[in-house]
């Protein structure tokens, strides 16, 4: 009997300090904000949208190796020897072009792998975190500073580069075999001849 | 005439306000009555597992903390000291004091969680947001330090990516004084309600020898009143230098073990970690945080079950390494999915509004149990 | 308190050839190789014997030990053939607060293990989970059947090595 | 009275009695339900440290209207296998519940619905239609959780009717009428003639039944609100465990009806708490209109301080709701059969013998 009474007395009480709490907090200014109206002040460590300053980039694929979820894709073009791609912000001499470099930001999870290996710290995360868009592909950023029409021409440089560099050693190794052709009939011919030099050899790839 | 009777089946979930995710629960049902409850998990599988086997170490470190979202630097941690322990690699004082106090700040942070939607499970939904208020200012503290407010990327193998914050000690004291008055309104207003005592004390019990034979971890074994917490019985990292109390369910309100002792347990718990953070704060050293990062992460061959208190209970790693940057096979023992199993065995003759109650006090994180 | 070696050396006087031997090259913790028909009776020596009472099974953990030879099907699919699946059991006693990990290796073709389910009720979504992952079938389980893929999943088993998606699941494409 | 007073303006029945019972509709109960969900938000925002709705209008005082704006538009869902009639007809009969009510309760001294003797009486008669909606709607939803919450919520409102008549008996015992008109009225101006301290006169009686008085308030407060659903009552639609109870399948206008009626309801049981113990429409500080001596002005203060006091009560329901967690239904029904019976037993039984002997 008395429990029973002691559990009634005990509900009333409980519930009234309970309103007590909540009356108090209608007096309590309020903790949320009127969002897009009012922005909240972001740390500066803040983790979002990332950003590439491609001035920078070297394009050495260590972002694109770093992340875990495979939203960077990276594609560079070797320079052609006599092009001048400038210095990074922190003295590495730039050699490749980068002819692609896309992040899926809609994959991206926000890890910041990617940014301590850079060694130019050119890939970061910015405070931007309003970036929604309708389309997906939206999405895909593309860094690349070069137009469409100039990577193809970078591409094609580095093609014909190839290309000659090709047709060198092809040409480079027909005078071989020719030379070493002409030796051998010389040698046949007459058998004292001097051996040819070996500086004459074609330089093998080492731009 | 004779009246038949039939067993209703309820399905709960997946989309259900109060399963905590995507969890299916298949009641059986004798009017209100349960006879039997048939827990359906996996609707958030996303192959954590398998995804580990084709990352590298440190690539893995994001991935846990998508398992269990609301303790991801717990989840870091333990990941990390099992790589650690499988290298030997050992960190500087500076950052185990850093990880002691991100894992308790996150600890109270997951409770908070854990404890207000517990709160609107029973019905009050204004604790609930109260609970959100308090964790918005340990997510800032995650912020400023770290840069992420819910998934950090925060402690690596051999350290942490970034010092603490320059006013990160400030403001941890100071979260910690707005802190202690509020856990005391919190237990104004909702704990020591005498509907809410009403609601969980004598419900779902589960005794000390079920639990363990369960395999049950965490605030859940301990409100069964057994005193086990990895802290204190298998320290790691350097929690023995630190001294707290484990709190455990003692019946109070009504048997020991019960959904009011669960809950009472991480309330008590969020003060404890409030000790060991002060207490952290204190003796925190100067030093290099990144000096021990390795460069390569390449554990020798061999296997490693290394384990952490998470707020949920205990977070194990096995990991098995082949001698390559990928580990051959990671598993997860998550505290939550061993937790979960023992939900049928208490929701057993309770009514469906119990089931909510039971499972909100069993505190589980759908996207750890599926990983 | 008992050390591995202790242990192994109780298990092996009681069990004889069923208990394989004890790993000691490991770098953090030695385990004990079992035969996989006699895990579940040296689980319940080892659950129930005074002075061992490991009461909790900490983790049950399948392998793929990918330690057959690689071949190809004729879908052109690497595919493994031969070697074994493992099952690791941490067990832990938290009245004598010492741990031991169990090995068991079992054939690829044809995994069988004993079920540990009746000594450990944790066994149970354990045991599902890694029949569900590796394919292992517990023998004396009561309810094996998936549990977190789907239940009528039919392309194997997903964390096996030699694991191909399926190209579809009911229609839906399978790689988004 | 209105009715009177409209059938000289307009010199037709039909028509006055028309407009007569149409008045509460579009003057009070569609304003009221308004302005009561805004309350509400703003009420469990600031309770929560939270601001609310505050984009439509000033501090988003528009935000209901939208939101009726919302429902009108949206898509009447029927599910294939619901039982259509019923499933139609239950918000209906729902809604009709508890607008009937109004038609009895005094809001002042001339804006009356219907002065019918027997007005108590038809109030919980006809708040009774409700529980009827209800499973109806339960049942017709062809859902399990709507099935659950209709039987939850029949068994409750059947219950909780228990401890309501027992009070609003001694009420009759100590009033000794029906009429919802006359009992305001005998509870005439200044706040300790009312029924809670005791009711008009000084003698012996008036404060032996004051802690009665207040019990009994608190009683009907409770089982009315009961009633009505809100939280810690609110099984029914137990949002964390039956989704949403007996409504979950309706949308669109339906579901809106659903709403209104329960904010009309809370307006209701509210005034009938003021009506039977505080004094109705009476100001409980003398009018501002004998003052003055302004007579026509007394109406409008008298329907000032119903509203008010309706307004009152109806905030501490809400305060109630966003603050207390909710009961299990067996707790409901032992809350009921176990407390507030035996109390408004013994109640009835002491202000029974007061009455004959004092």
């Amino acid at each position: 009997m008395k429990d029973y009474f002691l559990k009634f007395w005990q509900g009333l009480w409980t519930i009234a300090i309970g309103m007590k709490v909540t009356f108090k907090h209608l007096f309590v200014p309020a903790v949320t904000i009127q969002y897009p109206t009012e922005k909240p002040e972001l740390p500066e460590r803040e983790r979002n949208r990332l950003y590439v300053n491609m001035d920078d980039c070297i394009g050495c694929l260590q972002c694109e190796r770093a992340c875990p979820v495979d939203c960077i894709e990276i594609e560079t073009v070797k320079a052609v020897p006599g092009e001048d791609l400038g210095k990074t912000s922190n003295g590495k001499k730039k050699a490749l072009w980068v002819t692609k470099f896309d992040i899926d930001i809609a994959k991206c999870c926000y890890c910041q792998l990617c940014v301590f290996p850079c060694p130019t710290e050119c890939i970061y995360m910015t405070d931007v975190y309003e970036f929604s868009e309708y389309e997906r592909d939206n999405l895909i950023y593309d860094f690349v500073t070069l137009t469409p029409e100039e990577r193809e021409e970078k591409k094609k440089n580095y093609e014909e580069f190839l290309a000659k560099k090709e047709a060198e050693k092809a040409e480079a190794a027909r005078k071989k075999a020719e030379e070493a052709a002409k030796a051998k009939q010389e040698e046949k011919k007459e058998d004292k001849k001097e051996e040819t030099k070996p500086e004459d050899k074609p330089k093998d790839k080492e731009e | 005439m004779s009246l038949k009777t039939e067993e209703m089946i309820l399905n709960m979930g997946p989309q259900h306000p109060s399963t905590h995710g995507v969890l299916r629960l298949e009641l059986k049902l004798e009017g209100e009555i349960i006879t039997d409850v048939i827990p359906h998990i996996g609707y958030l599988h996303r192959c954590f597992e398998k995804h580990a086997e084709a990352m590298t170490y440190p690539q893995i470190i994001p991935y846990t903390d998508r398992m269990d979202y609301l303790a991801s630097m717990y989840n870091e941690f333990g990941y990390v000291l099992a790589v650690e322990k499988l290298m030997g690699i050992e960190v500087p004082e500076r950052v185990e004091y850093i990880r002691v106090i991100m894992g308790e700040l996150q600890r109270i942070a997951s409770h908070l969680v854990a404890l207000g939607t517990y709160g609107a499970d029973i019905g009050a939904f204004t604790p609930f947001l109260f609970c959100f208020r308090d964790r918005e200012h340990i997510l800032h503290l995650f912020e400023i330090t770290s840069g992420a407010r819910l998934l950090y990327n925060y402690i690596w193998i051999g350290g942490v990516s970034h010092d603490l914050h320059p006013d990160f000690l400030r403001l941890t004291k100071e979260f910690v004084d707005y802190f202690r008055p509020k856990v005391k309104e919190l237990n104004e207003l909702l704990t020591f309600n005498q509907i809410f005592i009403d609601r969980t004390a004598n419900v779902g019990v589960l005794p000390a020898e079920t639990a363990i034979n369960y395999g049950i971890t965490g605030p859940n074994l301990r409100a069964s009143g057994v005193k086990w917490d990895l802290r204190k019985d298998d320290p790691y990292s350097i929690y023995d230098r630190f001294d707290f109390e484990i709190p455990v369910g003692n019946g109070e309100k009504g048997t020991c073990g019960d959904c009011w002792d669960r809950y009472y347990v991480r309330v008590k718990e969020m003060e404890e970690s409030l000790k060991i953070i002060e207490q952290a704060i204190e003796q925190i050293p100067e030093g290099d945080v990144t000096s021990a990062i390795p460069r390569r992460v390449k554990p020798p061959a061999g296997q490693v079950y290394s384990r952490v208190e998470n707020p949920r209970g205990e977070l194990g790693y096995f990991i098995i390494s082949d001698g390559s940057v990928n580990p051959k096979r990671v598993k997860v023992r998550a505290p939550s999915f061993v937790n979960l199993e023992v939900l049928g065995e208490l929701c057993k003759g309770h009514m469906v509004a119990d089931v909510v109650a039971i499972l909100g006090s069993i505190d589980i994180v759908l996207g750890e149990i599926d990983r | 308190m008992k050390t591995p070696e202790e242990i192994f050396e109780a298990l092996k006087n009681k069990f004889g050839e069923a208990v394989i031997n004890l790993a000691t090259d490991q770098p953090v913790d030695p385990y004990i190789e079992v035969a996989p028909l006699e895990v579940d009776k040296v689980c319940k020596f080892l659950f129930e014997e005074e002075g061992f009472e490991f009461n909790s099974l900490l983790n049950l953990s399948g392998v793929d030990d990918a330690n057959g030879e690689k071949v190809k099907d004729e879908n052109d699919n690497d595919i493994i053939k031969g070697g074994t699946l493992s099952v690791f059991y941490h067990l832990e006693s938290t009245i004598h607060r010492h741990k031991i990990v169990l090995k068991v290796s079992t054939d690829r073709e044809n995994p069988e293990v004993s079920s540990v389910e009746d000594i450990w009720r944790t066994a149970d979504w354990h045991e599902r989970e890694a029949y569900d992952m590796f394919g292992i079938k517990f023998l004396n389980h009561h309810n094996l059947i998936r549990i977190l893929m789907p239940y009528d999943w039919e392309a194997g088993y997903p964390l096996r090595k030699d694991y191909q998606n399926p190209e579809f699941y009911k229609g839906m494409k399978v790689p988004y | 009275m209105m009715y009177d007073w409209l059938y000289n303006l307009t010199g037709s029945e039909i028509l006055a009695a028309v407009i007569q019972s149409l008045l509460p509709l579009f003057l009070f109960i569609l304003p009221f339900a308004l302005f009561a969900v805004l309350l509400e938000r703003k009420v469990s925002a600031h309770m929560q440290d939270r601001l609310g709705p505050m984009r439509v209008g000033y501090h988003g005082i528009l935000q209901t209207v939208a939101d009726i704006i919302k429902l009108v538009q949206k898509e009447d869902i029927i599910a294939r296998d619901n039982d259509k009639l019923f499933f139609n007809l239950s918000p209906l009969i729902v809604f009709m519940g508890s607008y009937a009510a109004f038609a009895v309760i005094p809001f002042s001294s001339v804006f009356l619905g219907s002065n019918i003797d027997l007005g108590l009486i038809f109030i919980v008669a006809v708040t009774g239609l409700v529980v009827a909606g209800i499973l109806m709607g339960g049942w017709a939803s062809n859902n399990k959780y709507s099935l659950l919450g209709a039987m939850r919520s029949a068994a409750q409102i059947i219950s909780y009717e228990i401890p309501t008549m027992m009070i609003i008996i001694v009420v009759i015992m100590l009033t000794g009428t029906l009429n919802l008109y006359t009992m305001s009225e005998w509870q005439t101006s200044y706040f300790w003639n009312w029924l809670i301290f005791g009711g008009p006169g000084f003698g012996l009686a008036k404060f032996i039944l004051i802690p009665f008085m207040m019990m009994s308030a608190l009683i009907l407060f409770i089982s009315t609100l009961a009633e009505v659903n809100p939280t810690p009552f609110d099984i029914p639609e137990a949002e964390s465990e039956l989704v949403s109870g007996y409504h979950t399948e309706y949308s669109g206008m339906k579901f809106a009806m659903f709403f209104l009626a329960e904010y009309a309801n809370m307006f209701a049981v509210s005034a009938i708490l003021s009506a039977l113990f505080f004094g109705g429409f009476q100001s409980p500080f003398g009018y501002l209109g004998n003052l003055f001596n302004v007579p026509a002005l007394i109406p409008f203060e008298q329907f000032f301080w119903f509203t008010a006091k309706g307004i009152f009560f109806v905030f501490v329901q809400m305060w109630l709701r966003w603050t207390l967690p909710r009961f299990r239904v067996d707790q409901l029904m032992t809350f009921c059969w176990k407390y507030l019976i035996p109390f408004a037993f013994v109640i009835l039984i002491i202000v029974g013998l007061i009455t004959v002997l004092l």
